[in-house]
């Protein structure tokens, strides 16, 4: 499908890339190292990841203000939690089931969440957790909020009810949402062509919802796609549907070989690293980035240290904290990353 | 204190709640212009805006889901579902995003969830349901069900206030049957049972609509009968069940609900454990039998429990 | 929005003509009489019509084969049931929730369904039975049948997830499924301004189903309509999305006044209502109106007598029937009402 | 007999019946070419090909809608959830559209939905749900959840050839854990109970993977425990119940659901009903508390019903 171009020229000064490369690579790392571990015994459960896909999650959080929500981040989108500042050694005490400040060790893998980075961590059923954004951003334009709520969710997510009530919810009220499709082309062991005759993105316009479609490989791409549809969304011009092409690296989890995907296709987009390309055009902006490689490891090494010693939590909190008692804690914010906020940081909004 | 009917004192709590916080907004099916199905928001959109009395489209999983994001944000939704059987429509986004989302993430989801329940007049198996269990057995949801008008409001009122998920149970059969006395004001029912009528000879435990039906069985039976009203099934009282059996050692649990794995079940396990030693006969449970609310009013009328059937219950009790 | 003229000519005979007014008459006379027994408190509940809407339910009926399964006509469909010869007395002991043939007064108002009719009953939820209707296709495409299933929504149940898992699917794998939206400008008391932002037949092409738009009120343009999407349904093209663009001219039940309907927008549909215009044209065709009238009007007279004499149900029965017990009844078969297919008569199927 | 694994027993009955009757095809998430995301249906798709081996969008509603439409058509499908957690998001279809249907209309709805339930390997709080009573309180559902792999094999086959809507809950955690013999050919394991093991001190009821934990803390007691394991919860076999209280006096019920609403308080209310006369102390419970079920394996362990627990509950009990 053709792709559209949206140039992010002009946008996006040194340090984004700089930027936009370390959080590249340490989702790749830490991912990387979360499969060490999980192959190692160290981490409980399953161990899901994002390989390929990096760039979508990275570049889109980069575009968003800190008082923008996140809500929410799926199992392929461990970049969106490292830009919005989640901590290194939280996440694997996360992943190891360790105490932990995320979740105090009730959730797992990929399930994170920081609330008082302003991010709604994800639930199971896909793709719940559209509807919920799109409730934020109803929230946020009661307010009259200069703020927008972006969701993510994968081609197989879409074919759910929820996904159709989501998008027809926005569209009706105007919301500012952002919508990321991530196609990944495989729902599981299911290729897009079970899932669906027609691409949803087909099915924009027919909810009066804005819509384009990125190669998802391409983090400025998808930073200059959701810089655009921020823009719309804080300008009343309601939800964009953004398609991020990519292509699942691995497989569905850590348990998963992956066998039933085509070699050619894995070869073809082998080619296409998010990854590789962008060091490339990092490099070229002058970027050291194997320095900045050598940086994320070591900051990984001391996080899986800390992890490590990190004691499991207290079984007498098991049955604790079910209920709110007192004062709701608000959602807080995130930092605002991309140079161009700079000029107009991000203060709290009133609530 | 004004004499309001049990649907009067909802809009009256809800009204108070738009006016005190502008967190609170109300949203479901035609609760706009037309006041909803039973016009529990007539007039609202008129004094609070279109803003705050808000028509959805049909579409219960986005009413719930949506107000999880809102409550999240920091407001306070009150959604109606148009009759409480739709409710099974939104069940995903209320047991699985809601009830969780505080225990695992720490974000409180302070929505409130109105179901208008039950049958009694004709409204067939998708107009009568008691669904309040499925959300008694999901974690993180608190379930109330008022009986009278001033614990309709005050229940309505705590609902809102509270910052958990709370589903709220009105029962469509008393909505204009009963009348009572209504505070003016805010005011807050207790997450605790009450004693609706005093007795030392049998307890019965009921909610909703069954407490009328145990009251009025109480007046025709020449012992003393202790009505026990729940009032909140999500904290459940334990200790005033207890209490009241322990005082008259026996015990009849009514529910509207279909029998199995209802309220009632868990009152009656309750008190086959921690109030064996009070229990001078076996814990009879009355409920309406594991079947689809029929429509025609001598179908209906045969599977309620109605005021004969817990007099029989409770003589028999008595006798035993 | 513009719609789409199926010409019936050549399709329909003279007796085509006379049925279809027969029976447009016949659920117009039902429900006015119905509307009566309820005022008079011999109906208990509440009561639906489907005034304005008559031509769609008989028009969509009348295309059908016997071997085609309703899934389901909805509250406004009366003429459905009546068009596939559900016994007149039947659906009134079944208002009236006596002893009946239907649902021995388990259902009552317009969920009726005889599955000896190839009837499914319809559900309160809306629009699940689309979803059912989807899997009876299914079952027809597996066991290469040659019958497609119908299935009815309104604009307002457009809004729900259930319908989008059923386009979804039904697209998907290319069903032997009509889907029919009853666009009566209103869900209850909600506008379609409030329910959607764009009209959803816009939607249809983003699944990969064809789509038209046709008059409502005109009840041989719905079966010209339904006749295409048959055949291409059982040509193996897949499932159609046929827009009826209509009004309630009633409130949406007899509890409701209606009074947030715009006067002028019920005036204009009132100058189109489905029976004027079609007795006009039927008496081109030289069918005798009045005559039908008056014996459509001693059917009902004879219908409602047999059902005022008919007595309630044994509450005994309450409790029965919960569970099927032994060998479960095969959904039945309709008549084939269309002339067109008295060269084809329905057998059996081979199931 | 064959000596299979929980799972290959689950998967022989389901290829028995796909070859025994072409009414009868599965479908659900991934069940094709990858054999489910628990491998229950590998091979089948070689076998039987894509149209009786069907994997599904990610539509839960659409998958249990549809196949009540072609149960209604005449065939008999079995759909897998790919865990139970997801059945929340059919939950309306089965509740409303398949329960009702033979009741309102006379028509029969033969499907068979497969929940991989349970938990105790870290799968958090939506992999590891037990929603059992949630289908036992709503009418027109018969619910199983058999315990070893005879019975996975037969109560599969017994809800496939039953002309109802059949919940079938098989336990993650039994799927390769436990082994047992396994007849050939097709065969139906009743709706009954069966007593797991004989014993005249104490009655423990369980199902599921309760009943091992069940059988493992009657070995380490110095007593006669009796084992019930309930097979079916609908129908519930409550002669069955009620024969072994009648025999030991005393009861402990067991659930791995929470607690409330569980089906333990459905068999509790039963004893304390129509056993009490047996009893010789308190009925009590042993099930998971009110929490959704946490990922870190302390965590879990802390909540979920293990063999310590019913150890002490039964030594409590029997010392009463
Ligand atoms: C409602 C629901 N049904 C089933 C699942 C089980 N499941 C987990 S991930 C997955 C595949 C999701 O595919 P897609 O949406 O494309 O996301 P991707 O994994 O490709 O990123 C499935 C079926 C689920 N999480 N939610
Ligand atoms: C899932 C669901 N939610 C709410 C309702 C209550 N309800 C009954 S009819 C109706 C309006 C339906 O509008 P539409 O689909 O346009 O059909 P119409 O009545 O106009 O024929 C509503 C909201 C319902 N039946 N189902
Ligand atoms: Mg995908
Ligand atoms: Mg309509």
């Amino acid at each position: 499908m053709a792709t559209t171009t949206v140039l992010a020229d002009g946008l996006l000064s040194g340090e984004d890339r700089a930027g936009l490369l370390r959080y590249l690579l340490m989702m790749r790392l830490v991912e990387e190292r979360g499969n060490n571990l999980y192959k190692q015994g160290k981490i409980p459960g399953s161990f899901y990841d994002g390989r390929g896909q990096e760039a979508i999650g990275v570049g889109a959080t980069w575009a968003l203000a800190g008082a923008d929500a996140l809500c929410s981040p799926l199992i392929r989108d461990l970049g969106a939690h490292l830009v919005r500042g989640t901590d290194l050694a939280d996440v694997f005490r996360h992943y190891m089931g360790r105490e932990n400040g995320l979740s105090h060790g009730r959730e797992g893998n990929v399930h994170i969440g920081d609330r008082n980075l302003g991010v709604v961590g994800m639930v199971s059923m896909l793709p719940d957790m559209m509807v919920v954004a799109v409730g934020l951003a109803m929230a946020f334009k009661m307010r009259a909020e200069e703020r927008c709520a972006l969701t993510f969710f994968g081609d197989g997510a879409t074919s759910r009810g929820d996904w159709h009530e989501a998008m027809n919810w926005a569209a009706l009220d105007n919301l500012p949402v952002i919508f990321i499709l991530e196609n990944n082309n495989l729902a599981y062991s299911t290729p897009t062509s079970r899932q669906f005759a027609v691409n949803p993105v087909a099915r924009a316009a027919g909810y009066g919802i804005e819509a384009l479609t990125v190669d998802g490989n391409d983090v400025e791409a998808v930073f200059a796609a959701v810089h655009g549809a921020r823009q719309r969304a804080l300008a009343g011009e309601g939800p964009t549907l953004i398609e991020a092409q990519t292509m699942r690296m691995h497989g569905h989890g850590a348990h998963d070989d992956a066998s039933y995907v085509p070699k050619d296709l894995l070869e073809h987009w082998a080619g296409r690293d998010p990854i590789d390309r962008y060091a490339k055009v990092a490099a070229e902006a002058g970027v050291d980035v194997e320095a900045v490689r050598a940086e994320v490891l070591a900051e990984i090494d001391g996080a899986v240290e800390l992890a490590l010693q990190a004691p499991m939590p207290d079984p007498a909190t098991a049955t604790t904290g079910v209920f709110c008692e007192g004062e709701p804690e608000p959602l807080g914010q995130g930092p605002s990353r991309w140079s161009g906020f700079a000029s107009r940081p991000a203060e709290p909004v009133s609530a | 204190m004004a004499t309001l009917t049990y649907l009067e004192a909802i809009s009256d709590g809800l009204r108070e709640m738009l006016r005190d916080d502008e967190r609170v907004f109300v949203m479901g099916e035609d609760v706009g212009a037309f006041g909803g199905a039973f016009k529990v928001t007539a007039g609202m959109v008129e004094e609070f805006g279109p803003e705050r009395v808000r028509d959805t489209p049909i579409a219960e999983s986005g009413i719930v889901g949506t107000a999880v994001g809102a409550a999240v944000a920091g407001l306070r939704p009150v959604c109606e579902m148009q009759f409480a059987d739709f409710v099974a429509c939104g069940f995903d986004q209320i047991v699985n995003v809601a009830g969780k989302m505080h225990y695992r993430l720490g974000l409180a989801v302070p929505i409130v969830v109105r179901l208008p329940s039950g049958g009694g007049f004709g409204g067939g198996p998708f107009h009568s349901q008691n669904p309040e269990s499925w959300f008694m057995q999901a974690p993180g949801l608190k379930v109330v069900a008022p009986a009278t008008p001033e614990d309709a409001k005050g229940a309505l009122i705590a609902a809102i206030q509270d910052p958990n998920p709370v589903i709220y149970l009105e029962h469509k059969n008393l909505y204009r049957r009963i009348k009572g006395e209504v505070p003016e004001g805010i005011y807050e029912t207790p997450w605790k049972a009450r004693v609706a009528r005093e007795g030392s000879d049998l307890t019965v435990v009921a909610y909703g609509q069954m407490v009328h039906t145990a009251l009025a069985a109480a007046e025709q039976i020449d012992a003393s009968i202790e009505v026990v009203d729940l009032r909140s099934l999500v904290p459940l009282d334990e200790e005033a069940i207890l209490a009241s059996v322990a005082k008259t050692s026996k015990a009849l649990v009514l529910d509207e609900a279909n029998q199995t794995c209802a309220a009632g079940a868990q009152v009656a396990a309750l008190i086959a454990d921690r109030g064996f030693e009070d229990l001078d006969g076996p814990v009879r449970r009355l409920a309406t039998p594991d079947v689809p609310i029929p429509f025609s009013p001598p179908l209906e009328a045969a599977v309620l429990p109605g005021v004969e059937q817990v007099k029989e219950a409770c003589l028999e009790l008595l006798d035993y």
